[in-house]
C-alpha cells in the first residue's frame, strides 16, 4: 500500500470497507479544509499585524453577529451531513442481511474459538467464503473483548452474558489480521490472530476437510437428550414445557403479560436463569442450568433449535 | 440568598402530618394490586410529594431566592439526564432481535 | 518602583515564612503553590510512566518489560496524568491564584476549605501512589468491569480509592469557585464584565459538582464489590456489563471539558493580551463555555458505539455529539478573528497560545470522525483515539497550562522568566509533541488497538517516529521545570503589569499582598478594554501608592 | 476585624455576604450529593427493569413494619431538625439545644432499627458474597437487589452518622450559646443537610420495602 515500506492506509477487503473510507475521506477532505483555513488565517494576521512599536494601540472591534452566525451555521450543516452519512453506514453495520451464514464466536481469556454450523472449529482464525455475507454470533466467557478486522472495517465488542452481532462480506481472498481490540488483561496484545477469506469453492472443501466432526446443529440435538431438554421439550405440546420447534424468532407470550422476541438471547437467558422470564401457560419449575453447560454448549442447542425451525417451515410452506 | 423567614409551628406541624399521612398511605397501597406499574406509580408519586414538602417547607426553598431554585433545579435536572439517556439505550436494546430468519 | 523598595514590600510569599505558615496557609495564593508543586510531580511522574511506553513500543516485541508491567504502566499513567495533572492543573492551580484576583475579592469565599482541598487531593495520591509500590493496577485507567471488579489481581481497590478521595478535592474546588463568582464580585464587576477565564472556570465548577460524584460512587461500588462481594456489575448474577461504562462515561466524558474549558480560559486571556485588543464575540464565547459544559453531560454515550449499546441510543448520542463540537467551533474562530488588526507579539505564552489553537482544530476535529457513527466503528479503541485526546489533553490543554503557567509566573512570583528559552521550550514542545502524535492518527487508521504490548512489524516504522517525538517532547518539559525554579532567585524583578495587561490581576503588585488589594477595586469598565481607559477599576479609598 | 455586632470572616465584605455564601455553597453541595445517590438510583432501575419478578420477591424479605416506622422516625427527626432552626432563627437557645438533643435521638433510633434489620438480613444469609443463600429460582437477581439494599441503605446510614456528628458539635456549640438570632448559619446548615438525608430516605423506602408487597 505504500512506497515506503511501510502501509500508511490499510487494505479494503470487505464490501463495508469502500464505503466506511468514503465517509472517511469526506471527514479527512472537511478537516483539511478548516484547518488550513484556521492555520492561513493565524499566519496571515500574525504576520500583518505583528507588533512594530511597543507603544501601538489597536482599535478595539468587539464583534460581528453575521459572521458568528456564520461559524454557527456552515459547522452545524456540516457536522449534520457527517451524522446523517455515518448513521446510515451505522446501521448497516449492525442490520445483518437475512441470508448472512451464521458462525459462532466465543471469546475468551485469551483466545477467539470459533465454531461453524457444519461443526468444524478452529481457534484464533476465521475461514470465510468471499461474496457472501458472514454474520458472527459473538459471546464471551470471562470480561468483554472486541472483534477488530482493520480491513473489514468491522468492530463490536463481546460480552460476558449476552450476545452481541458483527456482519461482512469478504470481497478477496487473503488473511487478514484479527485484533481483539477491548482491553481484556495481561495477554490483551496476544489476543490476535487471522480471518482467512478463500473463494467459494475453496472454503467448502476446507470446511469439509480435516477430522470428521459432528455439526453443530447434532451436537446441539445430543446436548438436548443428554441434559434431559426432551423430556419436558417435546416436538408438539404434550410435554411440561412449551415445544421448541420453530421458536427462533417468534413472538412469545410471558406470564409478566409481557411479551419478546425469542432471539438467541432470550434462548440463552432461559437455559441458565428460566426464571427469568415464565413462558405464559407453564408452571416455572425448569432447573437453572448455569454450570452445567458451556457457551459452545449453548450454541449447539440454539443451531440446534435453529434447525427444527426449518423442517417446521417447510411443513408449514405446503 | 434566602429571607429570614420564620415558619410558624403550626405550618410545620401540618406538613409533618401530612408526611406521616402519606408514609402510611404508600405503605397501605403496596398491599393493594393496582395492576401493571400503578404500584410503583403510585409510590413514586406519593414520594416525589412528601420530597417536594420537605424540600419547599423544611428546607425553605419556597422562601428563598432564584438562585437557590436553579441549584435544586440542577440536581435534578442533571439526574433526568443521567436516568432519561441511558434508559435510552437499556429500552431500546432488543429493538433490533439478534436473530435472523 | 525601584528593585530595592521593591523587595521590602510586603507581600503574600514574603509575609511569613517556615514550611508551617506554607502547610496550613488559608490564602487562595499559597494554596495555589501547593497544588503546583503536587501537579509537577504528578506530571513528571506520569511523564515517567509514558517515557517507559514509549520505550516499549520502539520495537514490536515485548522486550524491555513483561505484558504485565506494560499494562500497569498505561494505567498509572492514565490515572496519574487524568485525575493527578489535568484536572487539577489549570482549575486548582491558576484558578486558584487568579479568580480571586480577577473578580476583585479578597479570597475564595470557603478558604479552609480550599486548604481542605489540597489535602484531600494529596491523601488520594497518596492512596494511588501506595497502590503503583505495591505493585500497580493493570486495569486501564477506564477500570470497566468485569476485569476491573472480577478478573483483575494487581491492586484496583486501593487506586479507585485513591481516585474516589481525590474526587473530593475537585467538588470542594468547583463549589468554592461557584459560590465566589456568585456572591465575591467585586462592586461593579457584573457577569459579562467577568474575564473570559472565569466563565471558563465557572462553567468547569458546574461539571466537577454534578460530574464527579458520579465516578465516586461508581468506583465505590467497583471497590465494594471488590472488597466485600457485592454484586452490581457481575454478569454472573446477571450484571449489565455497560451499566459500568455507562455511570463511568456520565463523568469521564464531561471531565474531558473539565479538562480543556480552564485552558480555553486561558487562552482567551493570552491570545487579547498579546494582541491588545478586546476578545472578539466575548458573549459569543462566554455562552460557549456554559453550552459546552451543559452539552457535555449529554454525549457520554459516543464512548460506547460498538460496547453493545442500543443502536438506537448510539444514534441519539451521536446526534448530541455533534451538537457539542459547534461552541468549540465557535471559539477557536473568534480566537482567531481577535488576532485581525491587533498588534501582535510573539512572546512565549503567545506562542503557546498560538499552539494551542492550531492543535485544538485538529483535536476538536478529528473528534468528528469519533462522533460519526460509520467511522467510529473503525478507529473506536484505535490509536486514532489515543492521537485525538492527546491533541486535546496535551497539545491543547498542557499547553494552555504552560502558556499560563508563563503569563502569569511574574504575578505569582514577582519575578520574569528568562524569554528565549521560554520561546525555544514553546517551539520544542510543539514539535516534539506533533512528532509524537501525529503519526498515531495514521497508526489508528491502519487499525492498531491502544493498550497494545507487541504489535505487528508493519506498524514499526511509526511507532518509531511517535517515540522519537516523545524524546523531542521530553526536553521541551523539563527545560521549563529548570528554568522557571531558576528564575525564582535569579529572574528579573518584573512590575506590576510587565505585559501591559488588562484585568484586576494586572492592578494589584506582583507579588499581590495577601488580600489581594491593598484597596478594594470598583470595576468600571468592561473587561480586555485595551486601548480605552487606563485601568478596569477606580479605587475609591484611593489609589494605592504603588499602582 | 468588623464592626458590625458579628464578626465575619476577612475575605467578606460583611455578615450578610457570608451568610450568602455558607447558604449557597450548602445547596451546591447538596446538589453533588443528588448525583451521588443518582448514580444508584441509576443502577437500581435498570436492574429493576431487567428483573421484575426478582426485585419484587427479594423486597418481600425486607420488614415493612420496620421499614414503614423508620420513615416515621426519620420524617420525626426532620420535624424537630425544622424546628431547631427556627428556635435558633428566634434566639431562643434552650429549645434549640432540646430540638438538636431531640433529632440527635431520633436520628439515633433510625439507625438502631437499621441496624436491627442489618443483623437479621445477616442471619438469613441475605448478605451478598459468598454466604449468600436465596430460596427459589431468582437467586441470582436477588443478590443484586440485595447489593442494591445494601450499597443504598449503607450509604445512607454512613450519611446518617456523618448528620449525628454535625448534629453533636452543634448542640455542644449551641450549649454554650453560640448561636443567636443574627447568627446561626450552621444550625440551618446542617438542618438541610438533614433534611436532604430524610429525602434520600423518602425515595428509598418505596423502592426497596414496597416493591411486591401486593404481588403477595
Amino acid at each position: 500500500m505504500s512506497t515506503l515500506g511501510f502501509p500508511l492506509f490499510p487494505e479494503q477487503a470487505s464490501t463495508m470497507a469502500p464505503r466506511v473510507d468514503q465517509l472517511y475521506f469526506f471527514l479527512l477532505g472537511v478537516s483539511v479544509f478548516f484547518a488550513t483555513l484556521i492555520l492561513i488565517l493565524i499566519i496571515a494576521f500574525a504576520v500583518k499585524y505583528r507588533r512594530r512599536s511597543d507603544d501601538e494601540q489597536p482599535r478595539p472591534i468587539s464583534g460581528n453577529l453575521g459572521l458568528e452566525i456564520l461559524w454557527t451555521v456552515v459547522p452545524l450543516s456540516l457536522t449534520l451531513v457527517m451524522f446523517v452519512w455515518g448513521a446510515r453506514l451505522f446501521f448497516i453495520t449492525f442490520y445483518p442481511p437475512t441470508d448472512a451464514l451464521e458462525i459462532n464466536v466465543v471469546a475468551k481469556q485469551w483466545m477467539w474459538k470459533v465454531q461453524h454450523a457444519e461443526g468444524r472449529s478452529e481457534i484464533d482464525e476465521l475461514h470465510i467464503p468471499t461474496g457472501r455475507p458472514i454474520k458472527l454470533i459473538m459471546t464471551s466467557q470471562d470480561v468483554i473483548h472486541d472483534f477488530f478486522v482493520p480491513a473489514f472495517r468491522v468492530k463490536n465488542d463481546v460480552l460476558p452474558g449476552r450476545y452481541t452481532t458483527l456482519w461482512f462480506e469478504a470481497t478477496k481472498p487473503g488473511a487478514y489480521r484479527l485484533f481483539c481490540s477491548q482491553y481484556c488483561g495481561t495477554q490483551h496484545s496476544g489476543m490476535i490472530g487471522h480471518i482467512i477469506a478463500l473463494e467459494p469453492a475453496e472454503f467448502q472443501s476446507w470446511l469439509s476437510g480435516g477430522a470428521t466432526v459432528v455439526s453443530m446443529a447434532t451436537a446441539g440435538e445430543n446436548l438436548f437428550q443428554k441434559l434431559g431438554c426432551v423430556s419436558c421439550h417435546a416436538q408438539n405440546d404434550t410435554g411440561r414445557g412449551p415445544s421448541l420447534a420453530g421458536l427462533l424468532g417468534k413472538t412469545v407470550h410471558l406470564q409478566s403479560g409481557a411479551s419478546v422476541t425469542a432471539d438467541e438471547d432470550y434462548i440463552r437467558e432461559s437455559i441458565l436463569n428460566p426464571q427469568a422470564k415464565i413462558v405464559a401457560g407453564y408452571p416455572p419449575i425448569m432447573p437453572i442450568f448455569k454450570g452445567l453447560i458451556s457457551e459452545d454448549g449453548i450454541m449447539q442447542i440454539i443451531a440446534y433449535l435453529k434447525s427444527l425451525k426449518r423442517e417446521e417451515g417447510a411443513q408449514v410452506k405446503k | 440568598m434566602k429571607s429570614d423567614h420564620v415558619v410558624s409551628i403550626k405550618l410545620y406541624s401540618a406538613i409533618f402530618g401530612a408526611l406521616l399521612v402519606m408514609t402510611l398511605a404508600t405503605a397501605g397501597a403496596a398491599f393493594i394490586d393496582l395492576g401493571g406499574n400503578l404500584n410503583t406509580v403510585v409510590a413514586m408519586l406519593i414520594a416525589a410529594c412528601k420530597a417536594l414538602l420537605v424540600i419547599l417547607f423544611f428546607m425553605h426553598v419556597r422562601y428563598s431566592s432564584r438562585l437557590t431554585w436553579v441549584f435544586v433545579g440542577a440536581g435534578f435536572f442533571w439526574l433526568m439526564i443521567l436516568l432519561s439517556l441511558t434508559l435510552a439505550d437499556v429500552l431500546s436494546r432488543r429493538w433490533l432481535p439478534t436473530v435472523v430468519g | 518602583m525601584n528593585g530595592p523598595v521593591e523587595e521590602r514590600r510586603q507581600h503574600y510569599l514574603n509575609v511569613n515564612y517556615g514550611l508551617k505558615s506554607w502547610l496550613l496557609t488559608v490564602d487562595h495564593k499559597r494554596i495555589a503553590w501547593l497544588y503546583l508543586v503536587g501537579v509537577t510531580f504528578f506530571f513528571f511522574v506520569g511523564g515517567l510512566f509514558a517515557t517507559l511506553i514509549r520505550l516499549e513500543l520502539l520495537t514490536p516485541q515485548g522486550d524491555l518489560v513483561q505484558a504485565e508491567t506494560y499494562n500497569k504502566l498505561f494505567t498509572m499513567h492514565g490515572v496519574t496524568m487524568i485525575f493527578f495533572f489535568l484536572i487539577p492543573s489549570i482549575p486548582a492551580v491558576l484558578g486558584n491564584f487568579l479568580i480571586p484576583l480577577m473578580i476583585g475579592a479578597r479570597d475564595l469565599a470557603f478558604p479552609r476549605l480550599n486548604l481542605a482541598s489540597w489535602y484531600i487531593y494529596i491523601l488520594g495520591g497518596l492512596f494511588t501512589l501506595a497502590a503503583a509500590a505495591a505493585g500497580g493496577v493493570d486495569t486501564g485507567w477506564t477500570f470497566y468491569t468485569p476485569y476491573s471488579s472480577i478478573y483483575s489481581n494487581t491492586h484496583v481497590a486501593l487506586t479507585v480509592i485513591g481516585i474516589f478521595i481525590t474526587g473530593f478535592s475537585s467538588i470542594l474546588t468547583g463549589l468554592n469557585f461557584i459560590v465566589t463568582i456568585h456572591t465575591m464580585r467585586a462592586p461593579g464587576m457584573t457577569w459579562f464584565r467577568l474575564p473570559l477565564f472565569v466563565w471558563a472556570h465557572y462553567a468547569t465548577s458546574i461539571i466537577f459538582i454534578l460530574g464527579t460524584p458520579v465516578i465516586a460512587i461508581t468506583l465505590a461500588l467497583v471497590a465494594l464489590e471488590r472488597l466485600f462481594g457485592l454484586g452490581i456489575f457481575n454478569p454472573e448474577l446477571g450484571g449489565d456489563p455497560l451499566l459500568f461504562q455507562h455511570l463511568f462515561w456520565f463523568y469521564s466524558h464531561p471531565a474531558v471539558y473539565i479538562m480543556i474549558l480552564p485552558g480555553m480560559g486561558v487562552i482567551s486571556e493570552l491570545i487579547t493580551c498579546f494582541s491588545r485588543k478586546r476578545v472578539f464575540g466575548y458573549d459569543f464565547i462566554a455562552f460557549s463555555s456554559l453550552a459546552i459544559a451543559v452539552l457535555g453531560f449529554l454525549v457520554w454515550g459516543h464512548h460506547m458505539f460498538v460496547s453493545g449499546q442500543s443502536v438506537y441510543a448510539s444514534m441519539i448520542f451521536s446526534l448530541l455529539s455533534m451538537l457539542v463540537a459547534i461552541p468549540s467551533a465557535v471559539k477557536v474562530f473568534n480566537w482567531t478573528a481577535t488576532l485581525y488588526k491587533g498588534s501582535i507579539s510573539f512572546d512565549a505564552p503567545m506562542l503557546y497560545a498560538l499552539g494551542f489553537i492550531g492543535l485544538f482544530t485538529i483535536g476538536g476535529l478529528t473528534g468528528l470522525f469519533l462522533a460519526t457513527l460509520g467511522v467510529d466503528i473503525h478507529v473506536h479503541d484505535t490509536y486514532f483515539v489515543i492521537a485525538h485526546f492527546h491533541y486535546i489533553m496535551v497539545g491543547s490543554a498542557v499547553m494552555a497550562y504552560l502558556g499560563g503557567i508563563h503569563f502569569w509566573w511574574p504575578k505569582m512570583t514577582g519575578r520574569k522568566y528568562p524569554e528565549p528559552l521560554a520561546r525555544l521550550a514553546a517551539v520544542i514542545i510543539f514539535l516534539g509533541f506533533n512528532l509524537t502524535f501525529f503519526p498515531q492518527f495514521v497508526l489508528g487508521y491502519l487499525g492498531m488497538p491502544r493498550r497494545y504490548h507487541v504489535y505487528p512489524p508493519e506498524f514499526q516504522v511509526l511507532n518509531v517516529m511517535s517515540t522519537a517525538g516523545a524524546s523531542i517532547l521530553a526536553v521541551g518539559y523539563v527545560l521549563p521545570l529548570a528554568y522557571l525554579i531558576w528564575s525564582l532567585r535569579y529572574g528579573v524583578v518584573a512590575g506590576m503589569n510587565p505585559w501591559k495587561a488588562k484585568g484586576l490581576e494586572w492592578e494589584t503588585t506582583s507579588p499581590p499582598p495577601t488580600d489581594n488589594f491593598e484597596v478594594m477595586p470598583t470595576v468600571v469598565h468592561e473587561a480586555y478594554a485595551y486601548g480605552a481607559a487606563e485601568s478596569q477599576a477606580v479605587y475609591p479609598a484611593g489609589k494605592p501608592a504603588n499602582v | 476585624m468588623s464592626d458590625s455586632s458579628i464578626v465575619h470572616a476577612h475575605q467578606f465584605d460583611d455578615a450578610e455576604q457570608q451568610h450568602e455564601a455558607s447558604w449557597l455553597g450548602m445547596w451546591v453541595f447538596l446538589a453533588t450529593e443528588v448525583m451521588f445517590f443518582g448514580g444508584m438510583f441509576l443502577g437500581y432501575t435498570i436492574y429493576r427493569s431487567t428483573y421484575p419478578e426478582a426485585f419484587a420477591d427479594a423486597s418481600n424479605h425486607l420488614d415493612i413494619w420496620l421499614g414503614t416506622i423508620n420513615t416515621a422516625v426519620l420524617i420525626g427527626s426532620s420535624f424537630t431538625m425544622a424546628l431547631a432552626v427556627r428556635s435558633a432563627q428566634l434566639g431562643a437557645r434552650k429549645p434549640l439545644v432540646r430540638f438538636l438533643i431531640l433529632t440527635l435521638v431520633l436520628g439515633a433510633l433510625f439507625l438502631g432499627i437499621k441496624f436491627t434489620e442489618y443483623y437479621a438480613k445477616i442471619e438469613e444469609h441475605l448478605v451478598p458474597g459468598s454466604n449468600f443463600s436465596y430460596a427459589g429460582p431468582l437467586g441470582r437477581a436477588a443478590q443484586i437487589f440485595f447489593s442494591f439494599y445494601f450499597a443504598m441503605t449503607g450509604m445512607h446510614a454512613l450519611h446518617m452518622i456523618i448528620g449525628l456528628a454535625l448534629l453533636t458539635a452543634l448542640i455542644v456549640k449551641a450549649g454554650r450559646g453560640r448561636f443567636s438570632s443574627v447568627y446561626n448559619t450552621p444550625v440551618e446548615l446542617v438542618g438541610l443537610y438533614w433534611h436532604f438525608v430524610d429525602i434520600v430516605w423518602i425515595f428509598l423506602f418505596p423502592l426497596l420495602y414496597l416493591v411486591g408487597r401486593h404481588l403477595q
